[in-house]
C-alpha cells in the first residue's frame, strides 16, 4: 500500500478509530459495564439452563384418546378392539373369540400409537386434506364409509383444515384420525421451538437489548458532559455529530462482540441439545442469525435514541424508563397481535418482525405443529377428556407471523431492517443536531 | 462606553505595531508577543471609564459559643429527622420534586381501596364489599399485590427514594459533612437505612392501616371481627415491613456502589421486574417455577402469603425457602453496603 | 485544653497503603495558633489531616489531638475541631442557613441552638445577607465561606483549613484570609492550614509544617526559615536590554525576567550604580526594591534541595518544536 | 474506501482554510445572557499575538468567554471569530487550538500519554504521529517521566501540566488556558507559569484566565480586564494604569534625605505634588507616570542623592483591579 493518498476519509477514519477505541476503553475500565454484561450473561445461562434440562426430562407418554385402556375388562385395549372392529365396550365381543384367535396386545402399544401426518397447510380460502391413521382403527374395515368420513369432504380417514373468515385455523377431522401423538417427541420439539423463540424474542431482543443500551448508552455522551470531560474532545477539529456517531459505534464495539458471544453459545447449546436424529441441528441456524440481527439493530436503535434522550436533557433517563415499558408492553402485544398497527411506532415491534420472518423461513411447518398440538383437544368425539399436547401453548404464545399483513417472510425481514436503519439514521441525525446545537456548561 | 488610547513612546523607538489586518505569521506574532516582551517598547492601552460600584466592608466580630454538644443519639436523631423532613417541608434535606410528587400519587393511590371501602359502606352494597373490603386476600393484595403496587408503586418509590442518598453524598461531597463530625459509619448507614424505611413505611404501612381502621369504623366491626382479623392485619404489616426492608436494602446497596442517581434507582427497578419477567419466562416456557427464588418481589409474596394464610402461587415449594432466599438477598447487599461505606472517601470523590 | 502545651504532636507516624508510604515517621509539634501545612501536591497533607481527624488509622506511631489519641479518641476529636474540606461539600440544592444548622446538629447540637448559631457564624463570614439563598447560586467564594461557616458553628478550638483560599478571587480571597486572621487574633482559636497560596499562609500564620513525599521537611516559625541572599528588584521600562548589558558591564550580577530584574545586592552603592546605568542608556526605572524572600521561594529552595526540579525556559528552550501540525496551512510550516 | 487499519500516510482533517488576514481572535460586541443574568455584555474585543491575561472576579464571565470561543456556547448577540471563522458548530478553527478546560475532572483511567495520543488523532494524526507527539508535548511540559502513568494517581499540578501538554498537540496557534495554577503547588505553578511564558515567546497567542493578580503579572502584562461580563480594559498593565489619569499616580522613594530630594524632583514639570511620610521616604504625585521616570534617574544622579527604593504601589494588578471595579484598591 505504497500510493496512500491524503483523503479527507482517511482522516476521518483516524478519528473514528481514535474515539472508538476510546470508548471501547473506557467501558472496559468501568464496573458497571462488567457488572450489566456479566448479568446479561447470568440471564441467558439461567435460560439456557432450564432449556438443556426441559429437554433432557422424561416426559411422561400420554395415552391422549385413552384406547390402551381395556374399557370392558376383556384384557383387549380398546384401541386394538377398535382396529378389528369388535366392540370396546362389550366384555364378550373380542378379538380372542375370532377364527384364529387374536391375542391381546400390551396396552404400552396403544400409547402414542397414532403420530401426526400433516405435511400442509391451508391457505387463504383452500383448504387441505391431511393426517393418515396409522394405528388403523380409522381404516378398519368394519366401520361403514359414513363413519370414515365423518367430516363429509369425500376423503375417508382425513382432516380437513381451513381458514376461518376470522383467520383462525379450523379442523374438521374424521374420528380416530391423529388423535394419539407420541408426546414426548411432540413436547420435546415444540419447546425446543418455543425456547428459541422466547429467549430470542423476550430475553435477547428485549431484555439484553434494552437494559443493555439503558445502562450503557444514556450516559454516553451525558456523563462526559456533566462532568466536563467533554472538553478535552471538543475542542479538537471534530464535528460534534461525529462526535455522537463514533461514541455509538464504540459502544456497539462492546454490544455487538458481546451479542455475537451470547447467540454462538445459545446456538450451540440449542443445536446440541435439541431434539432430533442428527447431532446438531444446524437447520435452526437461521432463526439464530436472526435473532443476533434484530437484537443488533435493537441494540443500535435504543442506543442512539438513550443517548439522544441523555444529551437532550440531564434526565434524560427518566423518559427512557416510561418508554422502556412501553416498549415491553409493545413486546408482548406483538406476540398476542402481531398485526397491531400501534406496534409500527415501536423499536422492538420491528425488530420482532425480523425474528418472526426468520421463524417462518426455517420453520414452514410452524403453524401446522402449533394446531396439531391443539387438534388433539379438538378431537375428543369419543368423549373422554383430553387436553392439548405439552408444548403447543408455550409454542403459540411465542410464535407469531410476521404483522406485515401477507408479505414474503423475506420482503418483511427487509422492510424491517430498512425501517429499524432509517429509525437509527433519524436518531443520530437529531441526536447529532441536538448535540451539536447544545450549549456545553 | 467611551473609549480613548494611550502611547507611551520610548525613547529607543524600536517599536513594533501589530494591526489587527497583519498576516497571521510565526515571525510576526513572535514580534507582537506583547506578556513575553522585554520592555524595550511602547505599551498601548484602552480602557472603559467604568462608573465605580460601592464596596463593602464587614463587621466582623467573632462569637464564642459555649454550649455544650449532646450525645451519639442526639445526633443520629438529626440525621433522622433531616432525610424525613425532607419529604414535608423546607430545611432539610431537597428530595427532588419528581420524588415527592410520585409519593404523594403513589400514597393517594394506595388509599384507593380504602375509598371504595368507604363507598360500599356507603351504598350498602354486600358485594362491592366483599370484593374492597378487608378479608385475607385484600389485605395481602394491598401490601403486596403485584399489579399495580409491585410493579408500578413501590420499586419506583423505593427506587427514587434510595437514588441519591449515598452517590449523592459521594457527588457532592457532603460526605464529609458527616465523617469530619464525630458520627460512625455505621450510625451514618443505619440512619439512612432507618429514614428511607420510615418514608416507605409511611406510604405502604400507613395506609394499610388506614384501610384496616377505615373498615372498622365505617362498618361498625365489633370486637369479634377485630380479633378475627387482627392477625391477619399483623401479618400484612409485617409482610409490608419486609417488603420496605428488602428493598430498601437492595437500593442502598446499589447506592453505595454508584456515584450517580439513576443507575441506583435503575438498578432496583430491573432487580425487581427483570426477575419477576425472567420467573415468568421461564414458568411459562418450562413449567419451573424455581427462577422465582431470585426474584425479591415473589419470595416476598411467597412468604406473605404464607404468613396471611392465602393460596400461595408457588405452592411446590415451602415458604421457608422464600424467607431464606430473602435473608441471603438482604445479607448480600447489606454487606455490599457495608463494605463500600467502610471504604468510602471522606470528601468528594 | 489539656495540660500539654502543643495541639498537635505526633510521634513516628506512619501510614502506608500497600507498599506506598503516604506517611513516615513523622513528630510533629504544633503549638497553638495559626499554622501552615505545606508541601507539594501529594506530599500527604491529605492523609496527615485525615490521620489526626481519626478518621484513618496509622499504620504505626500515636499521635494526640488537643490531647485526645487519634486512634481511640476519633469521635471526641473531631468534636472538637472544625474541618473545611478541600473539595465542594455542600449540597448545593439546599439553602445555606440550612446546611450550616444541619452541620451543627451533626454535631449534637439540638436544633434551635443550631439554628440561631447559624445565623451568628453566617453573618460572621458575611454571608448575612445571603443565608437563605440556595448554595447552588452561590460564588466560590461564598460556597467557601459557607463551608468554613459549617466548620465553625460549635466554636471549635482548632479550626483544620484545606485550601480555604482555592480557587476564590481577589476579594474573596482577602476576605476568607482576614476572616481566618479574625479567628486566630480575636478568637483566639487554633487554625492549622493547609494550601499552595504562600501569601495567604504567610498572613495568616506564623509557624509552618513543610511536608514532602509523607515526611517532614521542615517546620518552625515562617520568619526564622526565611533566611536567603538579597537582591534588588527593579522593573524596568524601556531599553531594558540596553540596560541589563550596561549594569553587566560594570560588573553587577543581574538575573533578568522580561522587564523584572534581580540585582545581587553587593554593597550600598549597588541601587547608586543602577541608576547610573539607568540614566545612561534613558531607562526608566519604574520600581527598585530590596527583593524580600517569600515564602515562595523559601518553599522552592527547600523543594530544590530535596531534588526538585523547577523548569526553567532555558530548559524549555533546549526542546525546539520539530513537529508541526500535520493539516495546517503550508504557509504555516504544515502540510505535506 | 478502505478503511486505513495501518494508519499509515498523511492526512488533511478537513479542507478549511484560515482567513490569513484575521486577528486570531476577533470578539464583536459579544453579550452572553442567561434569563435575566448578563454573563457577558457587548465585549468587542481582537487578539493576536503573545500571552494575554484574562482578570476579572469569580463570576465576571472568563470562562464563559472562553466557552463562547471554544464553541461551547452560542453567543445571544454578537460575532465571533477565530480565526477569522466562527467557532459555533463548526469545529474547523480548531485544528489550530488549544484549550485547556477549567475543572479537575480528566479521564483518571488512563496514562497521561494514553489521554494526549488518543485525542492527538483527533487531529488527523496517525496512531504514531501520536505517540511522537505525545511525547514531544509531555516532554514540553516536564511530564516525560510520568508519562506512562495513570491520571488518577497524578497531582493536581501534573493534572494541570497534562492538560496543558493535551492542548499543545499539534503546535496550536492559539492556547486558552482557564485557570491553569488552580490549586497548584509553587513548584508546579513556576513550571506552568515558565511555560505558558515559554509558549508566548514562541509567537503563540496564548491567552490565560485567573484570579490572582501577581501570578499574571508574573506571566504577562497584556491584560484584559472583565468585570460583571463587561469589558473594562484591555492593553498593557502599566499603560492602563497610565490611561487612568483621573488618580494621580504616588511614587515612593525612599532616601536618606527626602527634603534633598524634594527640591531637585519639583523640578520635573510632571510633578504634582510631593509629601513625607517618614523621615527616610519620599511620596511624589504625578500624573504622568512615563515622564516622572523618564526624568527621575537624572535627577537624581546628577543630584548626588542616594536612593534605597523606588516603588510604584499603585502601579500593580491588585490596584488597577480595584480602581477599575471601584472595590477601592482592594
Amino acid at each position: 500500500m505504497a500510493d496512500k493518498t491524503n483523503t479527507i476519509f482517511r482522516a476521518l477514519d483516524r478519528k473514528a478509530s481514535a474515539i472508538t477505541e476510546f470508548t471501547m476503553r473506557q467501558y472496559r475500565t468501568k464496573i458497571s459495564t462488567w457488572v450489566v454484561l456479566i448479568t446479561g450473561l447470568v440471564t441467558i445461562s439461567l435460560l439456557m439452563l432450564f432449556y438443556v434440562d426441559a429437554m433432557q426430562r422424561d416426559f411422561e407418554a400420554i395415552d391422549n384418546d385413552n384406547d390402551s385402556i381395556d374399557s370392558d375388562g376383556d384384557s383387549y385395549p380398546d384401541g386394538q378392539e377398535r382396529a378389528l372392529g369388535t366392540s370396546p365396550f362389550n366384555e364378550f365381543d373380542h378379538p380372542g373369540l375370532f377364527n384364529p384367535p387374536i391375542p391381546p396386545d400390551d396396552p404400552e402399544k396403544w400409547i402414542n400409537e397414532d403420530d401426526f401426518d400433516w405435511d400442509e397447510s391451508p391457505s387463504g380460502t383452500r383448504s387441505v386434506s391431511v393426517g393418515y391413521d396409522d394405528d388403523g382403527d380409522c381404516r378398519s374395515e368394519d366401520r361403514p364409509e359414513s363413519q370414515k368420513d365423518s367430516n363429509d369432504n369425500g376423503i375417508s380417514c382425513d382432516i380437513e383444515l381451513s381458514i376461518s373468515l376470522s383467520g383462525e385455523l379450523i379442523y374438521d377431522m374424521d374420528d380416530f384420525v391423529d388423535e394419539d401423538p407420541d408426546d414426548e417427541a411432540y413436547a420435546k420439539e415444540a419447546l425446543h421451538r418455543a425456547s428459541i423463540l422466547g429467549i430470542g424474542k423476550l430475553g435477547f431482543v428485549f431484555i439484553i437489548s434494552i437494559f443493555i443500551p439503558l445502562f450503557m448508552a444514556t450516559g454516553l455522551i451525558r456523563d462526559e458532559m456533566s462532568s466536563g470531560t467533554m472538553h478535552y474532545m471538543l475542542t479538537k477539529p471534530i464535528a460534534r455529530t461525529e462526535v455522537f456517531f463514533y461514541r455509538i459505534i464504540g459502544y456497539l464495539g462492546i454490544v455487538w462482540p458481546y451479542l455475537i458471544i451470547l447467540t454462538i453459545i445459545s446456538a450451540i447449546i440449542t443445536g446440541f441439545a435439541g431434539p432430533g436424529d442428527s447431532l446438531f441441528r444446524f437447520s435452526e441456524f437461521g432463526i439464530w442469525l436472526a435473532i443476533l440481527f434484530a437484537a443488533m439493530l435493537a441494540t443500535l436503535v435504543y442506543g442512539m435514541l438513550f443517548c439522544f434522550l441523555g444529551v437532550m436533557w440531564r434526565y434524560g433517563i427518566i423518559l427512557a424508563i416510561p418508554f422502556a415499558a412501553w416498549e415491553l408492553g409493545m413486546a408482548l402485544l406483538s406476540m398476542g397481535i402481531p398485526e397491531s398497527p400501534i406496534l409500527r411506532f415501536s423499536v422492538i415491534g420491528w425488530s420482532l418482525i425480523i425474528v418472526d420472518s426468520a421463524s417462518m423461513i426455517v420453520w414452514p411447518d410452524m403453524a401446522l405443529l402449533i394446531s396439531s398440538g391443539f387438534s388433539v383437544e379438538m378431537n375428543d368425539s369419543s368423549g373422554f377428556e383430553r387436553e392439548e399436547l405439552i408444548g403447543s401453548e408455550p409454542l403459540q404464545y411465542f410464535y407469531a407471523t410476521p404483522g406485515l399483513g401477507d408479505l414474503s417472510p423475506f420482503i418483511s425481514m427487509i422492510i424491517a431492517t430498512v425501517v429499524l436503519l432509517i429509525q437509527a439514521t433519524a436518531l443520530l441525525f437529531i441526536g447529532g443536531a441536538i448535540f451539536k446545537g447544545k450549549e456545553i456548561e | 462606553m467611551t473609549t480613548n488610547e494611550a502611547t507611551i513612546n520610548d525613547a529607543d523607538g524600536d517599536d513594533v505595531s501589530f494591526s489587527e489586518n497583519a498576516p497571521v505569521t510565526g515571525q510576526g506574532r513572535m514580534d507582537a508577543a506583547w506578556g513575553s516582551r522585554d520592555g524595550d517598547e511602547s505599551a498601548t492601552a484602552q480602557i472603559t471609564n467604568n462608573t465605580a460600584s460601592v464596596g463593602y466592608v464587614f463587621e466582623q466580630v467573632y462569637k464564642p459559643w459555649n454550649g455544650t454538644l449532646n450525645p451519639r443519639w442526639m445526633r443520629n436523631w438529626a440525621i433522622l429527622r433531616h432525610h424525613v423532613l425532607g419529604i414535608f417541608r423546607k430545611g432539610h434535606r431537597p428530595w427532588g420534586w419528581p420524588t415527592k410528587l410520585f409519593i404523594v400519587i403513589v400514597f393517594i393511590a394506595s388509599l384507593g381501596d380504602v375509598g371504595l371501602t368507604l363507598l360500599s359502606a356507603l351504598i350498602g352494597s354486600p358485594e362491592l364489599h366483599s370484593m374492597w373490603g378487608v378479608n385475607r386476600d385484600n389485605l395481602y393484595g394491598h401490601v403486596l399485590g403485584f399489579f399495580p403496587r409491585n410493579m408500578l408503586y413501590y420499586p419506583i418509590l423505593a427506587a427514587l427514594l434510595v437514588g441519591g442518598v449515598i452517590s449523592e453524598d459521594r457527588y457532592h461531597g457532603t460526605s464529609a459533612m458527616y465523617f469530619s463530625r464525630p458520627i460512625s459509619r455505621f450510625d451514618y448507614v443505619m440512619m439512612k437505612y432507618i429514614s428511607l424505611a420510615m418514608i416507605q413505611a409511611f406510604v405502604v404501612l400507613l395506609t394499610l392501616m388506614i384501610y384496616y381502621f377505615v373498615e372498622i369504623i365505617a362498618m361498625g366491626r365489633g370486637w369479634a371481627w377485630i380479633i378475627d382479623t387482627f392477625p391477619l392485619f399483623l401479618a400484612a404489616f409485617m409482610g409490608g415491613i419486609l417488603l420496605i426492608i428488602t428493598y430498601t436494602s437492595i437500593g442502598l446497596g446499589l447506592s453505595s456502589v454508584s456515584r450517580g442517581k439513576f443507575f441506583p434507582g435503575i438498578g432496583l427497578v430491573a432487580i425487581v421486574l427483570g426477575t419477576k419477567t425472567l420467573a415468568v419466562l421461564v414458568s411459562n416456557l418450562f413449567e419451573r417455577d424455581i427462577m422465582y427464588l431470585l426474584s425479591p418481589y415473589d419470595c416476598l409474596a411467597h412468604v406473605g402469603q404464607a404468613l396471611i394464610g392465602t393460596q400461595t402461587t408457588y405452592d411446590q415449594y415451602s415458604w421457608t425457602w422464600s424467607f431464606a432466599s430473602l435473608v441471603l438477598m438482604n445479607a448480600f447487599f447489606l454487606y455490599i453496603l457495608s463494605s463500600r461505606v467502610a471504604s468510602m472517601e471522606v470528601t468528594r470523590e | 485544653m489539656s495540660s500539654n502545651e502543643y495541639i498537635i504532636e505526633t510521634t513516628d507516624l506512619s501510614k502506608s497503603y500497600g507498599p506506598h508510604m503516604a506517611l513516615e515517621n513523622l513528630n510533629l509539634k504544633v503549638v497553638q495558633g495559626a499554622t501552615g501545612l505545606l508541601g507539594p501536591n501529594g506530599a500527604g497533607k491529605s492523609t496527615f489531616l485525615k490521620t489526626i481527624l481519626g478518621l484513618i488509622q496509622a499504620t504505626s506511631g500515636e499521635g494526640t489531638v488537643l490531647g485526645h489519641d487519634i486512634r481511640t479518641e476519633g469521635a471526641a476529636i473531631r468534636s472538637r475541631i472544625g474541618y473545611m474540606p478541600e473539595y465542594d461539600a455542600l449540597n448545593p440544592d439546599m439553602e445555606a442557613i440550612y446546611q450550616v444548622k444541619y452541620s451543627g446538629e451533626l454535631l449534637g447540637m439540638n436544633p434551635v441552638v443550631a439554628m440561631s448559631r447559624a445565623h451568628e457564624v453566617l453573618h460572621y463570614v458575611g454571608l448575612g445577607e445571603q443565608r437563605y439563598r440556595n448554595i447552588s447560586s452561590f460564588s466560590t467564594g461564598m460556597k467557601q465561606a459557607t463551608k468554613l461557616a459549617c466548620s465553625i458553628i460549635h466554636d471549635p478550638e482548632l479550626i483544620i483549613a484545606d485550601e480555604p483560599s482555592n480557587g476564590l478571587d481577589a476579594t474573596a480571597r482577602e476576605f476568607m484570609i482576614s476572616t481566618l486572621q479574625n479567628m486566630v487574633v480575636n478568637g483566639n482559636r487554633s487554625v492549622m492550614m493547609a494550601s499552595h497560596l504562600m501569601d495567604d499562609v504567610e498572613r495568616v500564620c506564623e509557624n509552618m509544617v513543610l511536608l514532602h513525599k509523607g515526611k517532614l521537611a521542615a517546620q518552625g516559625k515562617i520568619e526564622d526559615l526565611k533566611d536567603i541572599d538579597r537582591e534588588i528588584e527593579i522593573h524596568v521600562w524601556g531599553n531594558a536590554t540596553k540596560l541589563e548589558q550596561k549594569m553587566q558591564s560594570i560588573g553587577l550580577t543581574v538575573r533578568r525576567e522580561g522587564r523584572i530584574m534581580r540585582v545581587l545586592h553587593e554593597n550600598e552603592d549597588t541601587t547608586a550604580k543602577i541608576l547610573i546605568c539607568a540614566k545612561e542608556v534613558d531607562s526608566q526605572i519604574r520600581r527598585m526594591h530590596e527583593y524580600e524572600a517569600s515564602l515562595e521561594d523559601l518553599f522552592i529552595v527547600i523543594m530544590e534541595n530535596l531534588g526538585y526540579e523547577v523548569k526553567t525556559s532555558e530548559d524549555l528552550l533546549r526542546n525546539p518544536v520539530h513537529a508541526r501540525q500535520v493539516d495546517a496551512p503550508e504557509y504555516m510550516g504544515g502540510g505535506s | 474506501m478502505m478503511p486505513d487499519i495501518h494508519q499509515e500516510g498523511e492526512a488533511q482533517t478537513s479542507q478549511w482554510q484560515p482567513e490569513q488576514k484575521a486577528p486570531v481572535i476577533l470578539l464583536e460586541n459579544v453579550s452572553k445572557t442567561y434569563g435575566k443574568i448578563h454573563a457577558l455584555s457587548g465585549i468587542t474585543l481582537a487578539l493576536s499575538g503573545g500571552v494575554t491575561g484574562i482578570l476579572g472576579l469569580n463570576g465576571a464571565g472568563k470562562s464563559t468567554l472562553f466557552k463562547i470561543l471554544m464553541g461551547k456556547l452560542k453567543p445571544s448577540s454578537g460575532q465571533v471569530r477565530l480565526f477569522g471563522t466562527n467557532p459555533w458548530k463548526n469545529p474547523a478553527p480548531y485544528s489550530r487550538v488549544g484549550f485547556v478546560p477549567e475543572g479537575e475532572k480528566m479521564h483518571d483511567w488512563m496514562t497521561a500519554h494514553d489521554f494526549i495520543s488518543t485525542f492527538a488523532r483527533l487531529n488527523g494524526l496517525t496512531r504514531d504521529q501520536a505517540k511522537q507527539e505525545a511525547d514531544r508535548v509531555l516532554d514540553f511540559v516536564g511530564l516525560l517521566d510520568v508519562a506512562h502513568k495513570q491520571i488518577g494517581r497524578f497531582s493536581k499540578g501534573m493534572r494541570q501540566r497534562t492538560k496543558i501538554a493535551h492542548a499543545l498537540v499539534n503546535d496550536p496557534d492559539l492556547i486558552i488556558l482557564d485557570e491553569p495554577l488552580q490549586g497548584c503547588d509553587p513548584l508546579a505553578r513556576t513550571t506552568i507559569m515558565n511555560v505558558i511564558r515559554e509558549l508566548g515567546r514562541m509567537g503563540r497567542t496564548v491567552i490565560v484566565s485567573s484570579h490572582i493578580l501577581t501570578e499574571i503579572e508574573r506571566i504577562t502584562e497584556q491584560i484584559v480586564i472583565l468585570h460583571h461580563g463587561r469589558l473594562l480594559a484591555l492593553g498593557n498593565l502599566h499603560a492602563i494604569r497610565e490611561k487612568m489619569d483621573s488618580i494621580p499616580h504616588r511614587i515612593d522613594i525612599g532616601c536618606d534625605s527626602p527634603k534633598d530630594l524634594a527640591k531637585s524632583v519639583i523640578d520635573i514639570e510632571s510633578v504634582h505634588g510631593i509629601s513625607f511620610q517618614n523621615p527616610e521616604k519620599l511620596t511624589v504625585q504625578t500624573r504622568n507616570l512615563g515622564h516622572f521616570h523618564s526624568k527621575l534617574p537624572e535627577t537624581i544622579v546628577d543630584g548626588g542623592h542616594r536612593v534605597v527604593s523606588i516603588d510604584n504601589p499603585d502601579d500593580d494588578l491588585a490596584s488597577i483591579l480595584g480602581y477599575l471595579t471601584g472595590g477601592g484598591g482592594i
